[in-house]
């Protein structure tokens, strides 16, 4: 399924409030990006369950974006401070399974920077492309054939 | 030239976590035999960067059999590794449930293994020849007296450390937690019911091993000889101990050779890898790699009961010591090169845990609360080694300032064995098989004797399988064709 | 009437299981009147050509242990499937990868590299297994390694699954007994274990579940009564599956996750991690980084037992 | 999942015009989408949006049985709501629609075509996947609380308040200068209509400053907002006056007898007010503030004549910053503008020549109740021969703000009336456009013309004071390019006026931030929809009005002031909003009671059981965010519509990579 010259494919999880509407405003102000990032909307980027990361890993996302409110702004007060307390941990948890962390990026963004939506997405798409396609679970081993099930 | 064959059966081997590999020549005599060990998992790699103090909560499923042993080992090596040395009541507790765990892994070994051999008797038919069979001949209550046994022995290790099977108890500098008076008493009172058992077990081999003629033959005939250095564990006294100890080296005549403590044994122990098995072969550095021959001249040791009966001077509680003498009178003195003894010597052993267990537990100090003292130094490096149930078993670690571990090293008490197991059974193989005459399952039975008296537990061995392990017996002709595989169950 | 019959059998694993079944003592003599015992390679003398001549679906219940890691567990977990009505993957290793699963951080190579070249009592022959070997009086052959530990559920369908490394003896009776009273659940469930967290039988006290910082018990020594986590040291009793007692909890320390996830948690060590950093008792971004670093080797303190049957299985190798 | 399998998606593709089928092939989009899993029927529309569009959805969901509907189109922020009611019109659960974004982020955003068409179409899938596992909700209304917070008082905010105080309304109206009246109450005279800019603001003012149901807290500033639609929580910091309200009486003593001074800034600094002072004679409230600046008491602990001459001993030198916690249901921005520092145009040399004037400056030069007391002279006291208006200052310049501040034009031909009303000076007007489109100013222009007011058109090139010739000498030089007869021309006058431009407030990014609306490039804010929703903003519940929203003139502020007033009041009058069914929950059977959860709700919805051992999340109090869900350890809570099930469905379907 991962072909080295596929394109790399990045799912986002944006919180409702900031991001995701500062990622509509990129839109609104006509504002071009790589098109690798997949948007997934949650109300607030503590909703972001480590497990939706590594998920989006496994089912063959070559790199994941978190973005939400900047410190401080959340809409749920400090719904992103629990982010910011897994997002490190989880970085670690991930390179070791062989996942390289900058695969892996939380942004701050807020509703009014739709610009910096945009260069996040672009900086991470082509960090992403340097690095290659993600080989994870079955294709991590060099016995795949034996994980399939 | 023509050989006969035997059909065989393809997927015999995987029932075989260890197969015996016998060539014969044209003639039908013995011209080589292998023994290989087909599995590995990998403990050394997998231990790496793992935080050291939670290594004794992990090896211990090297082997699900004799987690105590491993638990103790790794216990003692991440002490080794802090620079710390646990206060006396932690370190008591410790021996009090490694003596327990020596209860239950030699009644397991007796009664579901070897006992099927003596008492169920070698040439039995094989449906018979197993711990069922030897309840049946014993009678039900025995067969309940010894689970109950089983059971007590490991019930004083889950008193003490919460868990048996798999315990999470030993931390730097001591342990996770100790025992009120009430549970003190419990324990004393499982441990003398544990030495009157021991009693009874070691009764039960003279009525049905020594006083049975062919039996006594078999364990004094030469088929089961074997030659080789014997390493094993002594205290101060050069009295036999489990937990701990000047390890001490003696030779082919019986001779003190060499003493080491734990963190020397590079010095004097190296492993030999063969490219036909997952296990390797240790060996004495000092006598060196000469081969799967015994001797002087070869570095191959035992460790084994027999062993440890071979290094001690004697026995450190009284029942034991009694025992221990007729055992070596009996014997013709030492060193003692009958194979076979390794059984009787198994018991004398459980009978010293049970009485080393009850001395421990009447010690007061174990309820004290000071069970632990924490670690201030650096982590660095450090070997723990104790006696395990099948021969000296050391682990050593070496880790980062923060503890984690950078490298991780394991010899094993079956592995100890591996050679001297690959000479005794090419031995027995050239004694029993005969030009011309057909091996049969009593025949093949006595081969895997030779193999099974070491008691041996690849589980530990590879750090990869179970403590059972079913044997397969490959004979093979001079064109390395396989004629005819029986297998065999384990322990 | 014949006695139903029952089988047991592992793969790779290190024989706790079956431990875990001797464990149940005096018992077992009961047991071995009540059934069958068709195959159980510890304590019996039972060919696989006797299990082979079986035909299929004639043994009642089979309890295999173990993880897959070669191809002789594989075909014989096929096999046993074929034979067996019900199949039950037996502790952790078979039910979600166990201990034998942490070798899906490293592969073959590096596994030998360390056992047969690192290891510093291994002699400079440099010698490393081979799966064909001539000898002068023929070859032998050895079985490769998998790089890859699977959980049984992964390479044939399993009707149970009994957690617990190893399962307690309770708890391995209590199924059997279910078996041959024909009292199981609905296929699919967990047997010997809780739809609830270890929380449930923790007797420690729990007042408000905060970290301010992790403590590794290598140096520290924890109050005995007070929860593992609220003190700092780690603790994976919230994100496991109940039904040991919390052993090792009243033993002192925090649980590894041995019985693996609770219902409806997808990934153990995710779940357990992003739980743990939750609670920490931080609002600084750089300083919770700080903190969370403190934490050592994260991949086997979240996922120890659960690598294979997690959602990478193992670590990606460049 | 039973959902799942039961499902018939139905799905609809938005053309938006050209807006999406411009760069995605939403025909390929719909042929790839019938392939998908569960997909009972596709169809592509030109505006889903429009009636027709959602009678489609209305129709099918009938006809074809459908369960589950994606709407491929816009931002959900835009017409979630549409298509909800869409649905339920025709009987399905609007919680069972799920949109695809592929216009804000995706046509909008991608320069191929082909990738643009990809990437919409794995938004369909993921949107298809999440659909199916989607489960009916039952919304919950929520009570609003019936005060409102206004920022800014200006005359935008003053009408605001005004709107909403009179309809019984509790208001607090925040404002961060001492006084209320904004930019509005420096100016003189009005365009077009010429009436006094004080004499129909300050009435408004003292009904403020007057009203039972306004709460008036000038001197202060908005710290934090937390909270929701119908229950905001503000924290407002009021800061230190060293003057307290309640005893003052502003008799005024204390700013005659205050012996320090500073430039005043309601004057432009063309005059100078004390260290203890009130912004000018008609301010609201009418009490002083003290400059720490400028106060030697704060300098040197000396003096205190303030303090000791007050009759109501009212000064207080030992005040701090208060901070006061109000619940609101509502919040309108009146922020306004700031207007362009004329510095920032060297060309024009203001703060060098001393008869170079910005707008303001020269609204307070005309003033009546200004430092020349109305009189237009120059700073020798003489009356200039000739002014120069030079408009754009700072406006439709790509340097500085590409945008036309839309009054510049009107106050200065109001400026060249004064001029020719108060003096006989020659005025000249410098301009690139004349742009005259409100009511009855092109009429003002007109007679701006008959007036004799001179107009050139063409950007003024740079103002100096070097002579090249006698007319020129002592005078100030305008050089344009008069674009009509299409040479250079050099023009002398006496004085220069600049017509500054307005720009957002400096710190509007960080009000934006803190009141969690957008903001353009230009800094002002966004509104929810440029036509139909001018004075909603993205976050229900935070309306902006005025300046702060674009350039304007006082009648369009106001207008919006009242059009913002109109909207508070529409859910005041309700007196509760629909608020998210999608609340999280917690199944007992699977909590095991590790009390993880409890203190991470940033709302303290969830408590203890300490009974049943179990937490338990309080409906009222939940706001949806999800981040227990995320951190419960056994899996046993479930935040309602982003379920986990929904969210790897939706992760797998958005990964679906249509070359594979």
């Amino acid at each position: 399924m991962s072909t080295p010259e596929r394109e790399p494919r990045i799912v986002g999880f944006l919180c409702n409030w900031c991001s995701y509407t500062g990622a509509d405003l990129a839109g609104t102000a006509r504002i071009k990006y790589p098109p690798n990032v997949r948007v997934i909307r949650v109300m607030c980027s503590g909703r972001v369950d480590p497990t939706f990361v590594v998920k989006a890993f496994a089912a063959g996302a070559d790199g994941v974006l978190v973005a939400g409110c900047h410190p401080g702004d959340c809409h749920y007060i400090d719904g992103n401070h629990k982010t910011f307390r897994r997002v490190p941990l989880l970085s670690r948890f991930l390179e070791g399974h062989g996942i390289d962390p900058r695969r892996f990026r939380l942004a701050w963004v807020s509703a009014s920077e739709g610009d910096r939506f945009a260069a996040v997405v672009k900086e991470l798409t082509e960090t992403v492309r340097a690095l290659g396609p993600c080989r994870v679970g079955a294709e991590g081993g060099e016995a795949a054939a034996e994980v399939t099930p | 030239m023509s050989s006969r064959r035997i059909s065989i059966d393809p997927i015999t081997r995987l029932e075989g976590h260890g197969n015996i590999e016998i060539f014969l020549d044209e003639s039908g005599a013995v011209q080589e035999c292998y023994f290989q060990v087909p599995e590995l998992r990998g403990f050394e790699k997998f231990l790496e960067g793992m935080p050291v103090e939670e290594v004794p909560r992990v090896v211990t499923r090297i082997c699900g059999v004799c987690p105590g042993a491993h638990h103790m080992a790794a216990g003692k090596a991440v002490d080794a590794v802090y620079s710390v040395t646990p206060p006396p009541a932690a370190r008591k507790l410790r021996e009090l449930f490694y003596c327990a765990h020596f209860v239950h892994s030699h009644i397991a070994h007796f009664y579901a293994l070897a006992a099927a051999d003596f008492v169920v008797g070698p040439d039995a038919e094989p449906a018979r020849r197993n711990v069922l069979g030897v309840v049946q001949e014993v009678g039900k209550e025995v067969g309940l007296d010894v689970l109950r046994h089983r059971g007590l022995a490991q019930k004083i290790q889950a008193t003490l450390a919460g868990r048996a099977t798999h315990p999470v108890w030993t931390l730097p500098g001591g342990v996770s937690k100790g025992i009120t008076e009430a549970e003190r008493a419990e324990v004393q009172g499982m441990a003398e019911s544990c030495v009157a058992f021991a009693g009874r077990s070691l009764e039960l081999f003279d009525r049905a091993v020594l006083g049975n003629k062919v039996y006594l033959d078999l364990i004094l005939s030469e088929t089961y000889e074997l030659s080789t250095y014997h390493v094993g564990t002594v205290d101060r006294q050069n009295r036999l101990n489990f937990y701990d100890g000047e390890h001490r080296v003696v030779g082919p005549e019986g001779q003190e050779v060499l003493r080491y403590q734990d963190a020397e044994y590079l010095e004097h122990i190296a492993e030999h890898t063969e490219p036909y098995s997952y296990l390797k072969f240790p060996y004495l550095r000092r006598v060196g790699w000469r081969g799967l021959t015994d001797g002087p001249d070869s570095g191959l040791y035992q460790a084994s009961p027999l062993s440890r009966l071979n290094v001690a001077d004697g026995m450190a509680t009284p029942l034991a010591q009694a025992a221990y003498e007729r055992y070596v009178d009996t014997l013709g003195g030492k060193p003692v090169r009958k194979l076979l003894a390794t059984h009787w010597a198994r018991l004398i052993e459980m009978l010293y845990a049970a009485e080393r267990a009850l001395e421990l537990s009447r010690d007061p100090e174990i309820t004290s609360p000071e069970i632990r003292v924490l670690p201030t130094a650096t982590p660095r490096e450090g070997v723990g080694v104790v006696e395990a149930p099948r021969g000296i078993l050391t682990h050593h670690y070496r880790t980062d300032e923060q503890g984690l571990v950078t490298m991780a090293n394991l010899i094993v008490g079956t592995t100890n064995n591996h050679g001297p197991i690959c000479i005794a059974i090419r031995n027995a193989a050239r004694r029993l098989i005969q030009p011309g005459r057909e091996p049969d399952q009593g025949l093949l039975n006595m081969v895997e004797m030779a193999f099974r008296l070491f008691d041996p537990c690849f589980s530990c061995a590879t750090h990869s399988l179970p403590g059972s392990m079913p044997l397969t017996v490959t004979l093979r002709g001079p064109d390395g064709a396989r004629l005819s595989t029986l297998s065999r169950r384990g322990r | 009437m014949s006695r139903p019959r029952i089988a047991s059998y592992w793969a790779s694993a290190c024989g706790g299981c079956d431990v875990a079944l001797l464990d149940v003592h005096e018992r077992l003599l009961e047991l071995a009147e009540r059934v069958e015992i068709v195959f159980w390679p510890i304590a019996l003398d039972a060919k696989y050509a006797d299990v082979e001549a079986l035909p299929d679906g004639a043994i009642d219940l089979t309890l295999l242990n173990g993880a897959i890691q070669t191809s002789h567990h594989e075909a014989m977990a096929h096999l046993l499937r074929r034979k067996s009505k019900t199949l039950v993957a037996c502790g952790s290793c078979a039910h979600i990868g166990g201990i034998p699963g942490l070798a899906n951080l490293f592969n073959r190579e590096q596994i030998f590299q360390a056992v047969y070249r690192d290891a510093p009592s291994v002699d400079s022959d440099d010698v490393v297994p081979l799966t064909r070997t001539e000898t002068p009086v023929g070859a032998l052959e050895l079985p490769e390694l998998h790089s890859t530990v699977r959980t049984l559920s992964q390479v044939v369908e399993v009707d149970y699954s009994l957690p617990g490394c190893p399962p307690p003896a309770e708890r391995v009776w209590e199924a059997l007994q279910a078996a041959l009273d024909g009292a199981l659940p609905p296929r699919g469930a967990v047997l010997g274990a809780t739809d609830q967290t270890q929380c449930e039988d923790c007797p420690r006290e729990k007042r408000e579940l905060r970290v301010s910082s992790f403590r590794r018990i290598a140096t520290e020594q924890p109050e005995p009564e007070r929860c593992l986590l609220e003190q700092g040291f780690l603790c994976l009793g919230p994100a496991t599956r109940g039904g040991c007692g919390a052993l090792c909890q009243r033993s002192g320390v925090g649980c590894r996750g041995c019985f693996g996830p609770p219902p409806g948690v997808l990934d153990q060590g995710a779940k357990a991690l992003g739980a743990v950093a939750s609670v920490l008792e931080c609002d600084d971004e750089a300083r919770a980084a700080e903190l969370v670093g403190e934490i050592p080797d994260p991949v086997r303190s979240f996922a120890r037992f659960s690598i294979p049957s997690s959602l990478l299985r193992r670590r990606s190798l460049p | 999942m039973s959902e799942s399998s039961a499902a018939r998606v139905g799905v609809y593709i938005c053309h938006c015009g050209t807006n999406i089928a411009g760069k995605v092939d939403v025909e390929q989009v719909a042929e790839r989408a019938r392939t998908m899993e569960g997909v009972a029927l596709v169809k592509d529309y030109k505006f889903m949006c429009s009636d027709p569009g959602q009678d489609l959805i209305g129709e099918d969901i009938a006809r074809e049985k459908l369960d589950r509907v994606v709407v491929a189109s816009c931002s959900p922020l835009m017409h979630e709501p549409t298509f909800r009611a869409a649905c339920e019109r025709a009987g399905l659960n609007g919680y069972l629609m799920q949109m695809a974004n592929i216009r804000e982020h995706c046509s909008w955003v991608t320069v191929d075509k082909e990738a643009a068409t990809d990437k919409a179409t794995a938004l369909v899938a993921g949107a298809v996947a999440r659909s199916r596992h989607l489960r009916p909700l039952q919304r919950r209304r929520v009570d609003v609380n019936p005060a409102t917070l206004v920022v800014g008082g200006g005359v935008t905010g003053i009408q605001t308040a005004l709107d909403i105080a009179d309809s019984g309304r509790r208001v607090y109206l925040v404002e961060r200068d001492p006084t209320i009246g904004g930019h509005m109450a420096r100016f003189d005279k009005t365009f077009p209509t010429l009436d006094c800019a004080a004499c129909i603001l300050t009435p408004k003012m003292v009904r403020v400053g007057q009203h039972e149901n306004i709460t008036l807290w000038t001197w202060s500033e908005v710290e934090r907002v937390s909270g929701y639609v119908g229950s905001f929580r503000v924290t407002v910091r009021r800061r230190a006056r060293y003057v307290d309200e309640a005893t003052c009486n502003g008799c005024g003593v204390c700013q005659e007898k205050c012996p320090y001074k500073a430039p005043s800034e309601f004057e432009s600094g063309l005059a100078k007010r004390k260290a203890i002072y009130v912004p000018f004679p008609q301010a609201v409230p009418k009490v002083p503030v003290i400059d720490p600046a400028a106060c030697v008491y704060f300098k040197t602990g000396k003096c205190k004549a303030c303090q000791k001459l007050c009759p109501t001993g009212a000064v207080d030198f030992e005040q701090q910053d208060r901070l006061v916690e109000i619940d609101v249901g509502n919040i309108v921005l009146c922020t306004g503008f700031s207007s362009f520092d004329a510095a920032r145009l060297g060309a024009y040399r203001y703060g060098e020549l001393a008869e170079v004037y910005t707008a303001l400056e020269f609204e307070r030069l005309c003033n009546a109740s200004g430092p020349t007391g109305g009189e237009i002279r120059l700073k020798s006291g003489e009356e200039p021969r000739a002014v120069g208006i030079v408009h754009c200052v700072g406006s439709r310049d790509r340097r500085f703000n590409e945008h036309c501040s839309r009054v510049c034009c009107m106050y200065a031909l109001k400026f060249a009336h004064l001029l020719k009303e108060k003096t006989r000076a020659e005025v000249y007007n410098f301009y690139i456009d004349m742009r005259c489109f409100g009511k009855g100013y092109e009429q003002f222009y007109g007679r701006l013309l008959d007036e004799d007011v001179r107009f050139v058109r063409g950007r003024a090139a740079s103002v100096t004071d070097h002579a090249m010739n006698e007319g020129e000498r002592g005078r100030l030089v305008i050089r344009v390019e008069d674009t009509l007869v299409g040479q250079t021309r050099r023009i002398p006058v006496d004085m220069v006026i600049l017509a500054t431009g307005l720009e957002a407030q400096r710190d509007a990014d960080e009000v934006a931030r803190r009141f969690n609306i957008n903001v353009g490039k230009d800094g002002f804010f966004i509104e929810k929809h440029p036509k139909l929703a001018p004075v909603a903003t993205a976050t229900d519940g935070v309306f902006i009005a005025g300046a702060c929203q674009g350039p304007k003139d006082i009648p369009d502020s106001v207008a919006q002031a009242s059009a913002a007033a109109a909207q508070v009041l529409t859910t005041l009058a309700r007196g509760s909003i629909e608020v998210e069914a999608a609340t999280s929950v917690v199944d007992a059977e699977r909590c095991s009671g590790c009390r993880l959860c409890n203190t991470l709700c940033p709302y303290s919805a969830i408590t203890f059981d300490a009974e049943r051992g179990v937490s338990a999340v309080n409906d009222a109090l939940c706001k949806g965010c999800g981040t227990c869900a995320a951190a419960c350890p056994s899996g046993a809570i479930e935040a309602r519509h982003f379920n986990d099930e929904q969210m790897f469905a939706e992760i797998e379907g958005v990964l679906h990579d249509v070359h594979a």
